[in-house]
């Protein structure tokens, strides 16, 4: 078992760097590169929602990402001080995809991508810090 | 990320993206369509071997002009995918929507057989 | 508090008299026309599955919708002696409307709405019975 | 259910269907919008006027048929459409993409705007 935490500032020019964090610590685990890469994506997605939608790309804004591997599973708590939006984890639309297709609204596929990759998804607020944890189990060959 | 852009004698546009196609990144591959269609070049192959990663935001962009490119009788047809990438398409269930090829050769042949 | 249950065959031709026979039920809740409407569109689709999935549209068979209504709830239960399919409350493609509108499937659309209409969706099997149980609480103003 | 046929002088098809598009039903609706095609009649225009129910099986014809008639600069445009109707689409998401307007009027000015 291992935790490691991430700092950096909320800028979407960091995304890049916080994947290639993720990336380095889920190495050793037994999965493939797939399954890897969307573990990857949801850290990403959930990390660019804090940043624009949490924190409107304030660079002044620190933004946390702590892992917690384990050989069966991995939890992650991505964590910030912006705007709580009690709201955050409700897809409101019927369908992003039909959203974006009529362009009635381009973005909205990243809650759903989260979803479908991770076991489980958690909003919540602690103190002034509001958190985003997912979680997922491995399934073993 | 870098996208490159070569207008092919047949009228096709070619575009190689090279790196993640991320929210940071996305509103380049955005403006990089939107001149597309603005110049009328509405058939456009996307080599994707160099593409590393796309996220949500990536997606997105293709999406929402899918349908303009669609009523100029055009499309994205995207080749040389890696299987990381195909398989975000896939948990959306895009690869059904797109025009996803092996190779540039198929990909050439696609908008062959289109305006023929 | 009443139970009613209406027998008819599993055509395809028999079910605007199940949604006639549906809608009369429904008549004195306390919901309105819009509500009503997806009830019957949620038995509706239920019973076009077992109609034309479970008994291949076969007349001979028969096709059972029992209603319990109740002042605050609606339970339903569809039933036929049809093959039971195991997977059949799986929505398997990450997204039928797409299927749809690329032609690969045409249909796909029944259960995402049966599911996004009632609260409670479940397929089971008693004895030689399929059973499709659905269950709705009624909002009240 | 039954589906009127008009052809307008301006080459529009009008539909005009009456009764229940349910599982039933949505065969014929399949072929009158796949003969449509065949007629290259594109741009179509549905009176839901007495359009009484519509079920998944309905939904998926339209949705099904929405590519092809794009990609030929048409479209299918409904109108008059009842509220119960209309919050089917909306379940799923459907009414973001097809045109769904108040009466034949809007219906027409649809069209006149997109030839111009
Ligand atoms: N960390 C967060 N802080 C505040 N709002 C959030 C956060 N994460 C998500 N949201 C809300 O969830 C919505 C959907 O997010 P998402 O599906 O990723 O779409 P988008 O591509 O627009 O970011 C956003 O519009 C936003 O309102
Ligand atoms: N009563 C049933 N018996 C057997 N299979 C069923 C039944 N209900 C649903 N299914 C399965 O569920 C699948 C999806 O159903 P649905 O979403 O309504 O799509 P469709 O429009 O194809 O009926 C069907 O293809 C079928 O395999």
């Amino acid at each position: 078992m291992k935790q490691i935490k991430y700092q950096t500032s909320c800028s979407k020019d960091r995304l890049g760097e916080i994947r290639h964090f993720v990336s380095q610590q889920l190495q050793e685990l037994p999965i493939n590169d797939i399954e890897k890469n969307q573990i990857i994506l949801a850290i990403d997605e959930a990390c660019a929602n804090a940043i624009i939608h949490g924190n409107n790309c304030d660079e002044n804004k620190q933004l946390n990402v702590i892992l917690h591997i384990e050989d069966t599973n991995i939890d992650i708590e991505i964590s910030d001080v912006g705007q709580y939006d009690p709201e955050t984890d409700k897809i409101t639309t019927p369908d992003p995809i039909l959203d974006a297709l009529s362009c009635s609204r381009k973005g909205g596929l990243g809650l759903p991508l989260i979803h479908r990759i991770m076991d489980t998804v958690n909003f919540y607020r602690k103190d002034k810090v509001h958190v985003c944890s997912l979680s997922k189990r491995f399934k073993r060959d | 990320m870098k996208i490159d852009q070569n207008l092919l004698p047949n009228g096709l546009l070619l575009l190689s993206i090279d790196g993640d196609l991320d929210a940071s990144s996305s509103m380049l591959m955005d403006e990089v369509i939107v001149d597309a269609l603005q110049n009328q070049q509405y058939q456009i192959l996307i080599n994707c071997g160099r593409l590393n990663y796309i996220s949500s935001a990536g997606l997105g962009v293709f999406v929402s002009h899918r349908d303009s490119l669609l009523q100029q009788n055009g499309a994205l047809v995207f080749y040389n995918m890696n299987e990381r990438v195909y398989n975000i398409f896939e948990l959306l269930g895009l690869h059904n929507i797109f025009n996803i090829v092996p190779n540039e050769h198929d990909a050439r042949k696609f908008f062959a057989y289109e305006t023929n």
